[in-house]
């Protein structure tokens, strides 16, 4: 069974689509975003690569979880960061780039 | 009896990309997000019927940290997103 | 012009990476049985992690491999995880000083609301609980005891019962950082046995992780709500949205 | 036929999965776009399962399904961008 080549493959399709999507947006809440789907896709690499031979590794699992717990507290403090700058500027992008992108 | 569960999970994604088109039609944001509170619930069936399919017992653990946790979601868009705004009420 | 470019750039990094993984040796589902075999050797050789997980599984004191790896195996990663956490509430709490003091908006919970309030919140510090005490034999332990214990956290915030926390006080504080000294206190206590960092005694190891896992759980929980809680509030919260 | 039920399974979801990234990052209302990602969560932790990962299906399904949605439809009603929820046809 090669469902763990198969999930990794997305895997990458998801970070590239992530990747592609964190260039292209300038606001922030967006890059957020485009960054956990990146995060997801190397997540899916990681677990589906080990496992593609249909062995289950808990080693990867167990560091996928620690990042798992790691990406929503990037996430949240992100958030917040972003949230000040808008409390502060009225805007939602870094200095220096267009709002509509 | 393996198979029938899988089929049914089959048949369950299948409404979860059904019903991912209310998501990106939903005229009012409150439909967006009851549609999104729908797939909790598929999700809760659909986990239910892999732990029968696959013989993992923890993926029921899994659909009751599903249940408690997907109100989450709803409660924070009534709380801090829905402001009864004009346009969103029909 | 530029977006097709970048498009374009990214399109072929998916490609070169896909090609790599379909390239990388070892998997015994796409090559001829003569192949297979011999990297499934090779695999065994080189690589073997589940192998290893597996063999030196009873004497992590758990019985749940995940666990083992996360709690005994790897130790390092987590402890250096929930210091992470750590940090991102240093940051928050930074952010926090910086702003303005927040004016107090009262917020009221209507009756379905206050219902989901009563039912919920003692099922999610029940199945937090459950999950942290499964952890040891099957798929639960702190990581996700702690995340539904934020959960039933942030229902309280939302239906107005939890107060803003911050700036912390000192339980709060106490309970914050909780996880991160038992851990630490633990991994060097351990030294003093003639051990090394973090390698837990076998006879104890289970009654160790337990206590570790456990004062993981609080933090983790107390560190998940404050980052939700500790976001600043909109100017006029409640109001009516206007241009 | 065996196997064509799992395979149709696992395409479904990382079709979906796909899918729902794309929307994601392409869709021009932020709410839309933070809604559309909880359901990203969800699918993610029911391909963990399909990974014989019920440990991340669980964490998913608590942070992804829960947390991650309330601190980013927060953080939606602060920016309050779904004041313009597209035009009515």
């Amino acid at each position: 069974m090669t469902g763990g080549l198969f999930y990794a493959i997305t895997g990458v399709l998801l970070f590239c689509l992530g990747l592609y999507g964190f260039i292209q947006h300038a606001h922030l809440l967006r890059r957020i975003l485009a960054f956990n789907i990146m995060g997801s896709g190397c997540f899916l690499v990681l677990v589906g690569l080990a496992q593609r031979g249909g062995q289950v590794d808990p080693v990867p699992h167990a560091l996928v979880l620690t990042g798992i717990v790691v990406a929503v507290s990037a996430t949240a403090f992100a958030l917040i960061l972003m949230r000040q700058l808008y409390v502060e500027s009225g805007h939602c992008t870094l200095p220096g780039e267009d709002e509509e992108s | 009896m393996e198979k029938l569960y899988l089929a049914l999970a089959v048949f369950l994604m299948l409404n979860v990309a059904a019903g991912l088109l209310r998501i990106l039609r939903g005229p009012t944001a409150a439909d967006r997000m009851l549609a999104a509170q729908l797939f909790g619930t598929t999700g809760v069936a659909i986990l239910l019927l892999l732990a029968e399919a696959q013989a993992v017992p923890a993926l029921r653990d899994v659909a009751l940290v599903f249940a408690l946790l997907a109100a989450l979601a709803t409660v924070a868009f009534v709380k801090r997103v829905w402001y009864r705004k004009p346009e969103d009420i029909p | 012009m530029t977006r097709t470019l970048i498009a374009l750039l990214c399109l072929g990094l998916a490609g070169m990476l896909g090609w790599a993984l379909w390239q990388l040796p070892g998997d015994v589902g796409l090559k001829s049985d003569l192949q297979s075999e011999l990297q499934g050797q090779v695999q065994a050789d080189i690589v073997g992690l589940p192998a290893l997980v597996a063999a030196h599984l009873d004497q992590s004191g758990v019985r749940h491999p995940v666990t083992a790896v996360l709690l005994n195996f790897r130790a390092y990663d987590t402890l250096l995880e929930i210091g992470v956490l750590l940090l991102a509430v240093l940051g928050v709490l930074a952010v926090r000083h910086a702003a303005a003091p927040e004016p107090v908006h009262p917020q009221r919970a209507g009756a379905v609301l206050a219902a989901l309030v009563h039912l919920a919140v003692p099922l999610m510090v029940l199945v937090a609980g459950y999950l942290l005490w499964a952890g040891a034999h099957q798929p639960g332990g702190a990581f996700q005891a702690g995340a539904v214990l934020a959960g039933a956290g942030v229902l309280l915030r939302l239906s107005g019962r939890l107060p803003a926390l911050l700036p912390p006080g000192f339980w709060l504080r106490a309970g914050l950082l909780l996880g991160f000294a038992v851990f630490l206190v633990i991994a060097l206590g351990v030294t003093r046995g003639g051990h090394e960092l973090l390698a837990y005694p076998v006879q104890q190891a289970g009654g160790l992780i337990l206590a570790i896992e456990a004062s993981l759980t609080l933090s983790i929980g107390l560190i998940l709500v404050s980052l939700f809680v500790g976001a600043p509030s909109p100017p006029e919260h409640g109001g009516e949205a206007s241009e | 036929m065996n196997d064509i039920l799992p395979w149709l399974y696992d395409s479904l979801i990382a079709l979906t999965l796909l899918w729902i990234a794309w929307q994601t990052l392409s869709t021009r209302d932020l709410f839309k776009a933070v809604l559309l990602f909880i359901v990203f969560g969800l699918l993610m932790a029911l391909a963990w399962v399909r990974l014989q990962a019920p440990d991340l299906a669980l964490a998913e399904a608590a942070i992804g399904a829960g947390l991650t949605g309330a601190l980013l439809l927060d953080a939606v009603g602060h920016l309050r961008v779904p004041r313009r929820p597209g035009p009515r046809k």
